[in-house]
């Protein structure tokens, strides 16, 4: 039906949407945060295990909400995890500007071509919230980190 | 004359300028009247002749225009008085939205009169702007908020009400109309046994007063509220109608210009009636455009209206329920003309976006009803809600654009 | 560009549709803008538009129209913020007018900590909607409300206020600009006093914002209120300004739709920034409106409008003393372009009276300061308050009006 | 210059003004009221002395106010005086309709034309509150009388 609409709700967003990846909560989490959203009363828990490396050993969530959030959630904890906290932050810069249509020459390495599924939400301003939801509880999980660095 | 007793829809929607315009390429369809409701040209006219022609402030001046302004301004509120089957002017106030008027009432008689464990008695159908000033106020004077609950369909519990209520009920605050789910609740019967029990009512009214004729006399309320912009008024306006002997001996709420009797640093007297509660320069232009709006509706006629609406819930209520996996929130046996409705496997937000897409507006959320969203065990529901406007088309693309939900979901 | 340097004010008044109307046969001389200023066609025009195109409530939904809306309301508050220089978006809210915004503050601020014995100062130069708040929450609290004297000038006495300051001074509310006299306070003085002392200060820039430009991060006030009739905006629209520290401090006023973030009959949690103090549906139109009219200003600019202004008030001054028996109520050394006086033995209300019938709207009475009144010993004055739009014919229209009152009075 | 603020404005209402009748506090009222204009801060207090008889002994006022109220007042103590409570409160409801101009054909017997004075204020719909403060002062008063009679 309509091209927007199409582009937006792509089979894989609906996949992750449907089948979202690491949605569980990790036992060995040693940072986690929760996130909500009171337009639409969506929440999600993000779990994160950070290793002594620096780096995201793992990433997991739960929550309710709306496809968008869902598969941005899911998207994110496979992209994030192996990567440091700074990568993690500078992907999450530029998904935000991407999804808020403020960047056109969106790169995020390797991620790119997974994050570009979820563009189609720039065409669809009130739905920024829900595609970044996630990653707001990912960096606050982080910056809850009583030694938090920046590297 | 025929046109007079007949109920001409089309004709209806090109007094809302509004409806001219498309979106996404498609016709407007408007089923968000529930949030708010579309204007027509005899409010934006009121709205822009007030400015443009005889504005100045109201109730301070000798010179022409604030004599104009303030017979138009005092004009509205006998509009309204009129409307409501008020008894006089005096117990029409007028505030910027329910939500104040609701918080008038909780600051100002709830701080005068409730004691520590008194209690306060709402139902799970309310609207936030019912609950919250009940928990502030009940938190500042020790008072304890209560709520009626709600059975599978949606219908107000009135056996369990009847078995709350005792000496310690002070206040029962309950709404006339669900905007979450649309039943109507019984007022009449609610309003009587609080009254047996010695309590004061105040009704919300903010979903009753688009849909149906409201008369102050006959129901009895001590407070009934309702709000502009959902009777196809302004923004930034509202009405407080309240019993004149409760009003006389209530302290003030907002205190400031126009108010007051004499103010001096050592003491401040108070105005009586009305102008008590309406500190400040009123929105001397939103009641003149209400005023506009009331006259509208009266024009057509509540009967009319609500056979209308009724016949096109019934309408719509058919045409949804032959939707696969499509279930509808609230089936009480009188409703208002309000759908709310979840999709298996589909997020409400979702569906808003879809259908939007197709022209189609409706609100998706909690509605600001988050515990009657707690009591159906969902986080958020979508909603139709119609008006005097809508018509078969309006609720044609809707479910043509629900069935494009499914498509894209699979 | 010639246009764009200098102040042409036959071009402004044709911005404003009202001025091609006659009173009593007459050309019409608005000089009655203290009370409420006329609407330019740029406001008229963002009103209509926000109700005839893109209605809908704001914040609420995932439709257009209700993003549309949403981004036209929020927009108005970031135009209301650039131009009070405030550091976020989250220091803007919107209320119904200057009066609410006070009681605002007063209710929220003040009854979160003043205690029995502690001190708000005010001064006589207020208005009652900063007088009267503070006096209903000092009832409350057991705080007390003290007044700096004014001089025979009618200026604000700033050794007194120095002197008054303690250690008990909890709050310090004072006007920027006196609605009944036009003294200018040291506001700058004042805060910075107030801060050494460790209090709190609330400005009332009610009759400051039509008449010159407003910088929060500069001045320093912890909480700035306008309201949006006087700053040729729609009625039913007052801001509060207030600093981010503060405002995320402070308990909640009203409750209700939109300032919440969860709400159970158990325990409700409330909104973050601005959406915490704006309960129910908030005047969204009027803020549209009122963004409309910061901006038609803004490109007129306020140094020019100042220049004319105080030019005008030049002149009317000059020509008012001239005339035998009228007295200037107040002789401040900064001004702003109000003017009241009294004649000997010709009460106010008659001189309103006959003025009107030469098409001259000027205001008589209190003007909501009976304080201030009281100081100067007179029940009431006549007030000739000008705006951007009043010309010399306006002034020259009142002089000679006086002068029918004299031969009247003979 | 304008012929209805010449006609509100008339000789007789700005003598009255001026120099005001009854302008006094009499020892022996023992009725009295007190009112008050919220609008423009005018006050007035109405002093009557009811007779034994039924009849209106004395009435006096003091107070500060608008030319028209003044004016008003003064004429009142005038015309009252002598009058039984109904006559007085009979004369009022007409002079109020006749200064909200609500009635045409206004009798007050021989104080009509006295009273016709005022008549110009029904132009002035702002200025008839100014002309009928001390009316209702007076009525005030003598509905405070604790042996109030409606005969
Ligand atoms: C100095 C001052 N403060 C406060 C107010 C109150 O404004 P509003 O009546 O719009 O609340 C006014 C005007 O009436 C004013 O002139
Ligand atoms: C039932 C009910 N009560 C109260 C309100 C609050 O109205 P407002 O937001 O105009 O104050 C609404 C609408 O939002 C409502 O539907």
């Amino acid at each position: 039906m309509f091209d927007d609409l199409r582009e937006l709700y792509q089979e894989v967003i609906l996949d992750h949407s449907k089948n979202p990846r690491n949605f569980r909560h990790p036992e060995d989490a040693n940072h986690e945060a929760h996130g909500y959203n009171p337009l639409c009363g969506d929440t999600v828990d993000v779990y994160l295990k950070m290793g002594h490396n620096g780096l995201i050993e793992d990433a997991a969530f739960e929550g309710k909400g709306c496809a968008i959030s869902l598969a941005s959630a899911s998207m994110m904890t496979e992209i994030i995890k192996g990567k440091t906290e700074t990568q993690a932050k500078h992907i999450f810069d530029g998904f935000q500007k991407l999804v808020k249509g403020e960047e056109n020459d969106f790169d995020a390495g390797e991620d790119t071509e997974r994050l570009m599924m979820l563009a189609g939400v720039k065409e669809f301003p009130m739905r920024v919230k829900c595609a970044t939801l996630a990653w707001h509880a990912m960096t606050s999980a982080m910056d809850d980190k009583p030694d938090v660095s920046t590297e | 004359m025929n046109d007079m007793t007949t109920f001409d829809v089309e004709k209806i929607r090109r007094d809302f300028p509004i409806f001219s315009r498309e979106v996404h390429g498609r016709p407007l369809a408007f089923l968000d009247s529930g949030a708010s409701a579309q204007k027509p040209t005899a409010v934006l006219e009121a709205v822009q002749k007030a400015y443009a022609e005889t504005y100045a402030n109201v109730h301070r001046g000798v010179h022409y225009l604030s004599q104009v302004s303030t017979e138009l301004y005092e004009g509205a509120r006998e509009i309204v008085r009129a409307h409501m089957n008020a008894a006089s002017v005096d117990e029409i106030i007028f505030t910027k939205n329910a939500t104040e008027s609701i918080n008038l009432v909780a600051n100002s008689y709830g701080w005068a009169i409730l004691k520590p464990g008194d209690e306060i008695i709402l139902s799970t159908l309310e609207h936030h702007s019912n609950i919250v000033p009940w928990q502030l106020i009940a938190e500042k004077t020790g008072a304890v908020v209560k709520a009626v609950p709600i059975d599978a369909h949606g219908e107000f519990m009135l056996d369990k009400y009847l078995d709350m209520l005792g000496p310690k009920t002070k206040i029962v605050a309950v709404t006339h109309i669900s905007n979450a789910i649309g039943t109507i609740t019984p007022v009449r019967e609610i309003i009587d046994a609080a009254h047996d029990a010695g309590a004061v009512v105040l009704i919300d009214g903010s979903q009753a007063a688009p849909h149906m004729k409201i008369d102050m006399q006959s129901l009895g309320a001590d407070f009934y509220v309702f709000t502009g912009h959902k009777v196809f008024g302004p923004t930034g306006i509202g009405v407080l109608y309240g019993k004149a002997e409760l009003l006389d001996a209530m302290p003030p709420f907002l205190g400031g210009g126009d108010m007051i009797e004499r103010v001096t640093f050592a003491k401040t007297t108070y105005a009586k009636g009305h102008a008590k509660f309406e500190a400040g320069t009123p929105p001397i232009v939103q009641a003149i455009g209400l005023g506009a709006a009331i006259n509208y509706v009266n024009e057509i006629g509540f009967d009319k209206i609500g056979a209308h609406e009724q016949a096109l819930l019934a309408y719509a209520t058919e045409q949804l329920q032959s939707i696969n996996s499509l279930r509808i929130i609230g089936q009480a046996k009188h409703k208002a003309a309000i759908i709310s409705f979840t999709l298996d496997g589909v997020h409400p937000h979702d569906i808003g976006t879809i259908v939007d897409r197709g022209g189609v507006a409706i609100r998706v959320g909690h509605h600001c009803a988050q515990p009657l969203m707690d009591h159906f065990d969902v986080a958020a529901t979508a909603r139709a809600s119609m008006a005097l406007y809508n018509n078969r088309a309006d609720i044609d693309a809707l479910v043509a654009s629900v069935k494009s939900v499914q498509e894209i979901f699979g």
